[in-house]
């Protein structure tokens, strides 16, 4: 078995796949313009590595990233980034985090969750991977996404006494 | 008139002026033989080949603002630098330069060359301490464990040379090694000396790096460690005579190895001996200590000092027991 | 340069001044500082094709009690702001400062309107004496910095004389 | 060297190394709690040349970006160029003519040797040798020569654009590289390894001295020549095959002793390898043009998530850019190698003596705009 579907197998047993269908936005942008669309949701959805980059797309939310973390733990891979994204339309932030793996060619996994932007709090994963610590911060430091159990979530990059979020979308000096 | 009044006047101006060129113009010659080694030029501009540069540092350091930091001890921040100084020149005065060019030839004078020597330690010691700063602080703590560990196998080899010539009279030493480079108390033939008393002269002369504080002992001012070590918050001249009395360490320790081992100012060939030969060995020292300084990275403070408490000990003690076991057989 | 300001005094000390300030131009210390960028052009004037020490300049001082001359070689950022100023502080009296490259010059490509962490330039935390543009400026233009900061200390031109 | 057993915490110290101090290699800041000359607490804190590259990219369009990539790690700036073109290409589907993806990788080893030179320079510098400092950046300006006369600058490369290269390279360039080829060549043995590898004090000072174990690396995420070292087989240029890459016949070197000695090595018998596949690439070089035809003036790239990653002179470089059909992009994350291999520090340095720290800080390789972008 290949690392990617052992890794998804791993995945499926903490969050399970789904799909959601939405009716097709007549005015939607993106070039999908089929009448149904339907949506991956949930769990890990394999992608086109040559495209985007990525083998996995999982998708998952705040509470269950800790035993998606710890599944990917399980299959050896490595952490390689955490980032944030705003999308003040949906009033959400997304937490993207991407894992890699040492030995095998072509794994990535990108693993997406959604918090709400006015309370965005998100369960630390540096007890599992450390290197997710600073990465968490920086997170923190753009995002002012709260890693809960974080033993140092303090600003990393910005100045101690600052008292924004620079890359959230509606911020500007 | 009475030359009793003029002698020491003449030799102190002697002795002040030898000081005063070697300390401003070895600057000079580390930063053109580093250029040198290091594919470059060194100081061109100012005067021919950079010759007025010693001037133009002097000046500038000379009129530079002296900061007292606000935690420093004052007195103790202003005395270092000073005493950083007077050994190096102090020592001097014994050093027999030729047959007749001595300040003062006293009978125990390894003993006092030694006792001095030990001062400039105190300097680091003071100033490091008495800045404030942690680094100095690390800096000071560090001087103090080299010097004593490398005090000791420095005596034990001068020991060595003490039994040879039967004299701690420095001039004793050297008129004792007369007659060509096989009376040198390096390759001294007469009881197969020879045999041993090269290691003897290697250790002297790594001892003598590290209690100059050089590359690669320089753990004192260890610069990628400790910013400037003991120096670190030293501006204007107080910084430069503790530069200047480093150089005039490493004169001293040049002449000094050249005392003990290379024959004083003999000629190799016993002839035309002069206080030119003494010069000459003196500068290839001193010339050395450069070429090691830019040649070698710097090595650890508890690898220096093992160096010395597992390897340069030992050897040195060994070396006093051959001495003596080949002075009584032979 | 100074003297048109300043009043002169009733005792000219006009050969000793010029004395001083020739010393002092020509051992231009400067402090180990690199920012970013521009310090490895910095590092490249100190070698051995550019060769920064036929000036007398090569000595770089890690500790700043012990430079002439600081070299802000690249961006200041809101975070850094207290520690150069500090460092500016910390050097005794004569200084100079050689403002190396766009960012410290006046903020160079983070000068835009979404700045929030960069300082646009070194001149607004203390008095700055030759500025280098370029991003970074090449190690002749370096060269060309300090010998015009010569020329702001002695008066004359090194080379060539114009 | 380990923490001896009669630590006695109430004496400890608080020494602040940086932001201004030779060994930080620019503005990193470490919080060391000491014993004596031991270190208890490592805590490296960043941000003192936070610049903003994420919200500038952000502001501007694609192509406005381009520069600033150059602009986080100098010492490789043509990866980074490399790594934003793949990452805006992969987006919008631009097709890259071969002859440009063979300049590219030309450039980019040229240019990771001058990186590994600069390198070895600074870090010979931490452990107190001047002199191959000079030496070193004797070579690395035969390689800003050569790379001047294709990018126009010396440093900060914007060189890549999106769909090839800004400029054909020229026979001069083809013999000039070939040249220093050889010249680093011969170099190497006599000048870089029995001067320095083989010192003495050299090993001394840096075997078994920072142990980094592969479980750390793969937690902390450290990658290239940190990983390396530690006995991993990991290259981007191997495991995700990018641009040319797999048309090239060359090692991964891979050392299994996990110290800063190891780390050493691999950089070393990097430069031989880069050598390699630049020798190779100059072979094997198609003729063609250098840009892609018909490469739109404004990019708008639709709704993604494309990470594209490359292997910079000191790790795995990941850009992450998120496009919504804007003509400037919604998200760029950069994944900045030597952020991850800095995370480490604090664990790894504990215990360790103070200057062995700034040995094994220095075998890092550390670039301080790129940590903090």
């Amino acid at each position: 078995m290949s690392v990617i579907e052992s890794v998804k197998a791993a995945i499926e047993k903490v969050v399970p796949f789904s799909e959601t269908v939405i009716p097709a936005d007549p005015a939607g942008e993106g070039e999908e313009q089929q009448p149904d669309q339907v949506v991956h949701s949930a769990g890990a959805k394999e992608v086109d590595f040559a495209k985007t980059g990525c083998s996995l797309d999982v998708l998952c939310t705040a509470e269950q990233i800790l035993d998606v973390a710890h599944a990917l733990d399980g299959e050896q891979l490595f952490i390689e980034s955490i980032a944030g994204v705003d999308w003040p339309k949906e009033d959400q932030i997304e937490v993207v985090y991407t894992f890699s793996h040492f030995q095998d060619s072509d794994v990535r996994v990108m693993v997406r969750l959604r918090v709400p932007r006015s309370e965005p709090k998100v369960p630390t994963i540096s007890k599992v991977f450390s290197g997710a610590d600073w990465h968490e911060r920086e997170t923190y430091d753009f995002y002012g996404v709260e890693f809960t159990d974080h033993p140092n979530l303090i600003r990393i990059l910005l100045p101690e006494d600052a008292d924004f979020y620079p890359l959230r979308k509606d911020y500007m000096p | 008139m009475d030359t009793s009044i003029w002698r020491p006047i003449l030799y102190l101006i002697g002795i002040m002026v030898f000081a005063g060129l070697n300390a401003a113009y070895l600057g000079w010659c580390e930063r053109k033989g580093a250029g040198r080694i290091q594919r470059r030029t060194g100081p061109m501009e100012a005067g021919y080949e950079g010759l007025l540069q010693p001037l133009a540092d002097g000046i500038k350091l000379l009129t530079k603002q002296l900061l007292v930091p606000s935690g420093a001890d004052g007195i103790l921040f202003r005395v270092a630098p000073v005493l950083a100084m007077i050994p190096a020149i102090t020592s001097l005065v014994v050093i027999p330069f030729s047959e007749n060019i001595q300040a003062r030839a006293m009978e125990l004078s390894v003993l006092l060359l030694f006792a001095i020597a030990s001062i400039a330690m105190m300097a680091v010691l003071l100033g490091g301490w008495a800045s404030g700063n942690k680094y100095s602080v690390i800096s000071a703590a560090r001087a103090v464990s080299q010097n004593l560990a490398y005090e000791i196998p420095m005596l034990l080899t001068v020991i060595c040379i003490v039994m040879i010539s039967g004299s701690m009279n420095l001039r004793d030493i050297a008129m004792d090694q007369q007659g060509g480079f096989w009376h040198w108390n390096i390759f001294r033939l007469d009881n197969f000396h020879f045999l041993y008393m090269w290691v003897a002269f290697i250790i002297f002369f790594i001892c003598s790096i590290a209690e100059t504080n050089r590359a690669p002992f320089d753990m004192a001012e260890a610069e990628s460690e400790l910013v400037a070590g003991f120096m670190t918050e030293y501006s204007s001249m107080g910084f430069g005579l503790f530069m200047m009395g480093e150089y005039l360490n490493i004169v001293v320790g040049a002449c000094l190895t050249t005392t003990l081992f290379l024959g004083g100012w003999d000629c190799p060939f016993g002839m035309f001996p002069g206080v030119w030969w003494f010069i000459i060995k003196i500068y290839i020292l001193i010339f050395t200590f450069i070429w090691i300084r830019w040649t070698y990275p710097r090595t650890q403070i508890y690898k220096l000092l093992n160096l010395s408490w597992k390897i340069l000990i030992p050897f040195s003690l060994v070396n006093v027991l051959l001495t003596a076991f080949f002075i009584k057989v032979f | 340069m100074e003297s048109e300001n300043v009043p002169s005094s009733i005792v000219q000390f006009a050969q000793l001044d010029k004395l001083l300030s020739l010393g002092r131009a020509n051992s231009l210390w400067p402090m180990t500082f690199g920012l970013a960028c521009c310090a490895i052009e910095m590092m490249c004037t100190g070698g051995s094709r550019y060769d920064i020490s036929r000036f007398g300049a090569e000595v770089f001082r890690p500790s700043p009690r012990q430079s002439d001359v600081m070299i802000v070689a690249g961006t200041i950022n809101k975070k850094l702001e207290l520690a150069v100023k500090t460092l500016y502080d910390q050097m005794p009296e004569p200084k100079w400062v050689i403002a190396m490259g766009n960012c410290a010059i006046s903020g160079g490509p983070f000068k835009v309107k979404e700045n929030y962490n960069v300082v646009e330039g070194a001149d607004k935390l203390f008095p700055v004496d030759v500025y280098i543009p370029g991003c970074p400026p090449r190690p002749e233009a370096l060269l060309e910095g300090i010998m015009t900061l010569e020329e702001k200390i002695t008066g004359t031109r090194r080379w060539p004389r114009v | 060297m380990t923490l001896p057993v009669h630590l006695r915490h109430d004496e400890t110290f608080v020494l602040n190394l940086g932001p201004q101090h030779p060994a930080t290699h620019g503005v990193l800041r470490v919080k060391l709690t000491m014993d004596g000359e031991y270190i208890v607490k490592a805590e490296p804190v960043l941000g003192y040349i936070h610049r903003m590259h994420e919200k500038l990219a952000e502001a501007g369009t694609y192509p406005q970006f381009m520069p600033n990539t150059a602009r986080m790690d100098y010492l490789h700036a043509l990866a980074f160029n490399h790594g934003y073109a793949l990452a805006v290409e992969k987006a919008a589907g631009i097709e890259v003519p071969e002859r440009a993806e063979y300049i590219r990788v030309i450039t980019v080893e040229l240019n990771r040797i001058a990186s590994h030179l600069l390198w070895w320079a600074a870090f010979l510098l931490d452990l107190g040798g001047f002199t191959p400092l000079l030496y070193a950046f004797d070579d690395r300006e035969q390689i800003i020569d050569l790379l001047e006369r294709v990018t126009g600058s010396r440093l900060t490369y914007c060189y890549m654009r999106f769909g090839g290269v800004y400029n054909d390279i020229d026979d001069e360039f083809i013999t000039g590289t070939r040249d220093f080829i050889t010249r680093l060549r011969s170099r190497m043995p006599r000048m870089y390894h029995d001067l320095v590898t083989h010192n003495i004090i050299l090993i001394k000072r840096i075997k078994d001295i920072g142990f980094i174990s592969e479980e750390q690396c793969r937690r902390y995420g450290a990658t290239g020549p940190v990983a390396r070292g530690s006995g991993i087989n990991y290259d981007v240029r191997k495991n995700e095959p990018y641009s040319v890459y797999q048309e090239f016949d060359f090692d991964v070197p891979v050392y299994s002793e996990c110290d800063s000695m190891a780390r050493y090595m691999v950089r070393m018998d990097e430069i031989e390898q880069s050598l390699r596949i630049i020798e190779q690439a100059l072979d094997k070089l198609p003729d063609g043009p250098v840009m892609a035809k018909k490469v739109p003036k404004i990019l708008k790239p639709g709704l993604g998530y494309h990470y594209s990653a490359v292997e910079t002179a000191r790790g795995s470089l990941g850009h992450m850019l998120v496009c919504n059909g804007d003509k400037n992009p919604y998200k760029l994350k950069l994944r900045s190698p030597t952020f991850s291999n800095l995370s480490l520090y604090g664990e790894v340095a504990e215990g360790m003596l103070l200057a062995d720290a700034l040995a094994f800080m220095g075998s890092l390789d550390l670039v301080i705009p790129e940590i903090d972008r």
